[in-house]
């Protein structure tokens, strides 16, 4: 049996799942639709980036990166807290997803800030002025 | 009269080293209960068959096992609504004592914990009674009926895979506490009700609504404490 | 250890199972999208890898997944916060058939565009706020 | 016989854990040390079984007053009962009533808030003359809310629980209690219980019968327990049958049923009660319908002539149904099948509640003769105890209200006994003896496959208690039992059991209970034999009419080895002399 009754069980963890599960649906929904038009081998290069020059588009991915990390994650330790018995495991699996969270987050960020020109090679010139 | 296969888990904490499955056929009368079925079996064929039975109609909880895959009162299950061979098993979750009884000293203590009396402050008033509205009164509709006889928390994964969870019987009588509009204990249960036992461990899954014989909803009183608390927390 | 088979039950195994899945491919979908970073060159090579037939299956399989777990999400929130604690079972099997007709429409969209409206890169940009 | 031997010592312990028991423990446990024993589960006890209410002259619904509710008792017990005791327990019901609302019992409220009440069989305003709602009710699982919210309140206050513990024997010693001695069902093992006070709240004894509302559990131990140590019980003829036992099975619908406006009818399509009590109908006391369905029944106006009338509220309406009768209904839906909103129930007079029982005085001490002379430290209270306010006959809704009163009562003289003895008295050195040699001789006959198998036994017990000592009594038939019983006893010696097992031995259990039944079934048929007249629920075909020159006194038997010697005590009358008894 596992200890009874000490710390705090988890309210935010709850409430925020349920919050960014909510939030995630129209931000899922518009990534999904604009990001993931696979008919053409994929998004180009210089369509990705078209995109992602637009800061509005810059902010709604790493809403949708923060959100969809914290989601996943946090599901993830909740999968801990139910199927690992050791506290001492538990709790090193819990520091571990935190620092992987923090790690995709930074990728996720340099990724969608490191674009900072549309591609101006190829296709692109049709598109935008 | 017809006849009727029972399959009966057994097991004996003295003499087996695993526990295995006996098959019974016996006699059995159409207005018989899956109950009368164990006592034929118990006084006519094997006395070493342990169970619980006390009421006889489902009020005392006693009597709750899994018949053909489903938490039951035994009392209460009729044979000719079971269909083939009928396999009676003791509850999950819970470690079997023998047969088909189970230990359920955790689970009760696992009440204890919710603290489950009306709490309140202020001193009753003398030589009358505290007044309640019927509408306040009918919030408690589905709450105090529960008999305590374990079949939900034994049919509950959050309760399985974390045996110091609460589990819904602990948590329905709670919710009947923190409901009745004379009770004022939700700041003495919320340090339990929030923690790593409490609500936030059920995963609404369902399988208490599914498993409790009285057709009571334990996962809706889970639903309303997380509510409340959290109010109470943001 | 299992008790029945229903629908609760069943929502929850398959939302737990879905969860993991996107996560996994949520971590992976980080590191792909990275090589953005890197310059057209490096994302082209990747994207071909991951434009191949076998990679437009899973990807099919992922918005299904997708929509699973989106659409018993907002089955949890409406059990938690609306009135689907006492009908839990219907909900889930009405989210379910929207869940499919949603599946259809992404899967049309995303593959060749929808209602005639042909895949351009300015269809992309329309949808951009 | 490998089994080991605890001892444990506690202030109070209480045996049983129904309603009494738990008021007890919990007037005791708020400062003094309690334990509970119980052979259930606390909330497994058969209090939880009762419906339809719990009677006390709130007033709430009408003008009600206690010495109302006084001479409703006192003229349902048929005047067999003690008014001491009776005036005591209706005076009480008012402030216990409040005390179980104040704990958090859910009863059902009026408009303005306050415990609803309803009209119940027996209960009437101004001096029996008009219909009276004095049950207070949660829906019609009141027992259970009682039961539920004492238990909940003896965990609070830190009851030490011994659950599934069966007491095997007293420990009296110089003719003060000291203990009880008990097996663990689960673990197995003797545990002796050295307390200063010991309170037996063990229930009733109707599992005697064949047809029976009673629980399996309702073995009547605590009985057993104290005629072995020597000492009397009391009225042990009288038990009732209820009037509406589902047919066949025995469990109980609710008297609330003809509470809130059943119909009784026979084959004929007719309200039979109209010919045996006009002005109460199906309301009038339990011993009298359940007469009136029997005399149908032996007259051949039964459903299609079989044992069985209906009982019909289809007139109800289906809101009224599933509101108020919610239970009722669903145990006529689960166990034959039919729904009272469209179709009447089969029910027969089933073996309800025992009036008789261990004799003890106002203070709930125990009593050894047929003066006041009490045995110090111990205690009994509930259907188990006659203090003797049911008499001959038990008004519903007052079963769970004696429980709640006397049981209460009872762990307030405790406390007030333990706080002036300090200190335990020295055990006796053989205090588990007798308890260890039933447990060994009955554990060595495991597999034994030449005794007799206790089924046989408690199978013919029950039949021919059904047969010989029910609704109707006569001589020629209460012999006969006698001598079936003395038969029985005989050869319960040779019982064989088949689980030679220590742990969660639940043959072992059954033989022993059967044991238990077996001395006061004895009891029940000789008391019965030697009460030759009508009252309340005994009554003598042969005997007709109410004797009170010769018989108004209590029946107090002691067992002697195979005999049963009988004495008489005189009855308490206060307030009211007796007079006919109609409805």
């Amino acid at each position: 049996m596992r200890d009874r009754g000490i710390g705090s069980g988890g309210v935010m963890g709850w409430f925020f799942q349920r919050l960014t599960g909510i939030v995630l649906v129209p931000v899922l929904l518009v990534h999904l639709l604009t990001m993931h038009r696979y008919h053409d081998h994929g998004l180009a290069w210089e369509q990705v980036t078209n995109l992602m020059i637009n800061p509005y588009w810059k902010a709604l991915e790493i809403t949708f990166l923060v959100l969809a990390l914290y989601h996943a994650f946090n599901g993830l330790y909740a999968l801990f807290q139910d199927y690992v018995k050791s506290s001492g495991v538990r709790l090193v699996l819990f520091s571990l997803t935190v620092l992987g969270g923090l790690v995709l987050f930074i990728v996720g960020v340099v990724t969608v800030l490191s674009i900072q020109s549309p591609g101006l090679v190829g296709t692109a010139g049709k598109v935008l002025p | 009269m017809m006849e009727r296969i029972f399959r009966i888990f057994r097991f004996n904490p003295e003499t087996d080293k695993e526990p295995y499955y006996d098959t019974f056929t016996i006699e059995v009368q159409d207005t018989w209960t899956i109950l009368d079925g164990l006592n034929a079996i118990k006084w006519h064929h094997d006395g070493t068959l342990s169970y619980r039975r006390s009421c006889r109609h489902g009020i005392c909880g006693s009597c709750a096992m899994m018949i053909n895959g489903k938490n039951d009162l035994a009392c209460e299950k009729q044979i000719s609504s079971v269909k083939g061979e009928i396999t009676v098993e003791p509850l999950k979750g819970f470690p079997v004592t023998r047969d088909l009884m189970v230990d359920q000293t955790h689970f009760f203590e696992g009440l204890r914990l919710v603290k489950p009396w009306l709490i309140n402050h202020t001193a009753p008033p003398t030589d009358k009674e505290r007044l309640q509205t019927p509408e306040d009164r009918k919030l408690l509709d589905g709450t105090w009926e529960c008999i305590l006889c374990g079949a939900c928390t034994s049919s509950c994964p959050a309760f399985w895979d974390n045996d110091s969870f609460l589990g819904p019987a602990a948590l329905l009588k709670a919710y009947r506490y923190i409901c009745d509009t004379r009770d004022e204990g939700l700041d003495e249960r919320i340090g339990i009700l929030d923690s790593k036992v409490g609500v936030w461990r059920c995963h609404t899954i369902f399988n208490c609504v599914e498993a409790c014989p009285k057709d009571l909803n334990p996962t809706n009183a889970i639903v309303q404490l997380r509510r409340r608390l959290i109010q109470e927390k943001l | 250890m299992m008790y029945r088979w229903h629908a609760g039950y069943v929502a929850w195994l398959m939302n737990r199972i879905s969860g993991v899945l996107i996560t996994f491919y949520l971590v992976l979908h980080i590191w792909v999208i990275h090589h953005l970073s890197h310059g057209p060159e490096t994302y082209k090579k990747v994207m071909d890898i991951l434009s191949s037939k076998i990679f437009m299956f899973f990807e099919l399989a992922l918005i299904g997944v997708v929509l699973y777990h989106m659409m018993n999400g907002i089955r949890i929130i409406l059990v938690d916060f609306g009135n689907a604690v006492w009908s839990h079972k219907t909900v889930f099997w009405v989210l379910m058939a929207i869940g499919i007709v949603l599946y259809v429409i992404c899967v049309w969209e995303l593959a060749g565009g929808f209602l005639g409206l042909i895949h351009h890169e300015a269809s992309a940009m329309q949808i951009a706020p | 016989m490998k089994f080991e031997l605890t001892y444990h010592k506690h202030d109070v312990v209480v045996v049983g854990a129904g309603i009494a028991g738990l008021y007890a423990a919990l007037k005791t446990s708020a400062k003094v040390d309690t334990a509970v024993l119980s052979k259930v589960y606390p909330t497994r006890s058969h209090s939880g079984a009762a419906q339809g209410g719990c009677a006390a002259s709130l007033g709430n619904m009408m003008e009600d007053h206690w010495e109302w509710h006084m001479y409703d008792t006192v003229r349902g017990s048929d005047f067999l009962g003690d008014q001491d005791a009776q005036e005591l327990l209706v005076r009480e019901a008012v402030p216990v009533m409040y005390e179980m609302e104040h704990l958090g019992v859910p009863f059902d409220r009026t408009e303005q808030g306050r415990i609803a009440q309803r009209p119940f069989g027996g209960h009437f305003g101004n001096f029996g003359k008009s219909p009276m709602m004095r049950s207070c009710y949660a829906a019609d699982r009141t027992g259970h809310a009682q039961l539920h919210c004492l238990y909940e309140q003896c965990v609070k206050n830190e009851v030490r629980f011994y659950n599934e513990f069966y007491a095997l024997t007293l420990i009296i010693k110089d003719g003060v209690c000291q203990g009880v001695v008990a097996w663990d069902v689960n673990g197995g093992g003797l545990h002796v219980f050295h307390a200063k006070a010991v309170h037996l709240a063990t229930g009733g004894y109707g599992r005697c019968w064949k047809i029976t509302s009673n629980s399996m559990a309702n073995t009547g131990d605590g009985l057993s327990l104290v005629m072995r140590q020597g000492l009397p019980l009391e009225d042990m003829e009288f038990v009732q049958f209820h009037p509406t036992g589902v047919w066949k099975h025995g469990m109980l619908i609710s008297e609330a049923a003809r509470g809130e406006g059943g119909y009784l009818i026979n084959d004929k399509g007719e309200r039979f009660m109209e010919n045996y009590a006009k002005a109460k109908m199906e309301l009038a006391p339990r011993d009298v319908v359940s007469r009136a369905e029997q005399t149908e029944i032996n007259e051949g106006r039964g459903i299609k002539g079989q044992d069985c009338v209906h009982i019909d509220l289809r007139h109800l309406g289906k809101e009224k149904i599933i509101t108020r009768l919610p239970q009722v209904r669903e145990l006529a839906l689960k166990f034959v099948g039919l729904d009272m909103i469209d179709s009447p129930i089969p029910i027969q007079p089933t073996a309800h509640y025992s009036m008789g029982g261990i004799p003890v005085n106002l203070d709930t001490q125990v009593l050894r003769d047929t003066g006041k002379t009490a045995v110090p430290g111990l205690y009994a209270s509930g259907e188990c105890a006659c203090v003797s306010v049911h008499g001959a006959n038990r008004l519903g809704t007052n079963s769970t209200l004696e429980c709640a009163v006397y049981g209460r009562i009872g762990g307030i003289k405790m406390l007030d006994y333990v706080c002036k003895h300090p200190g335990h008295d020295d055990l006796p050195e053989d205090a588990a003896e007798m308890a260890r040699e039933e447990i060994e001789h009955l554990l060595s006959t495991a597999g034994t496959k030449s005794g007799v198998r206790p089924v046989e036994l408690r199978d013919r017990m029950q039949e021919t208690m059904s047969e010989n000592v029910a609704v109707f009594r006569q001589a020629e038939d209460l012999k006969k039992q006698v001598g079936i019983c003395q038969d029985l006893r005989q050869e319960y010696k040779k019982v064989a059991i088949d689980d030679g097992g220590i742990k969660a031995n639940t043959d072992l259990i059954e033989a022993i209970e059967l044991g238990h039944m077996l001395d006061y079934a004895y009891m029940i048929a000789q008391c019965a034999l030697e009460r030759p007249e009508c009252r309340g629920a005994h009554w003598r075909t042969d005997h007709p009419g109410r004797n009170d020159k010769k018989w108004l006194k209590h029946t107090l038997a002691w067992l002697h080895g195979d005999e049963i010697r009988i004495e008489y005590k005189p009855v308490v009358i206060t307030r009211f002399q007796p007079e006919e008894r109609k409805y």
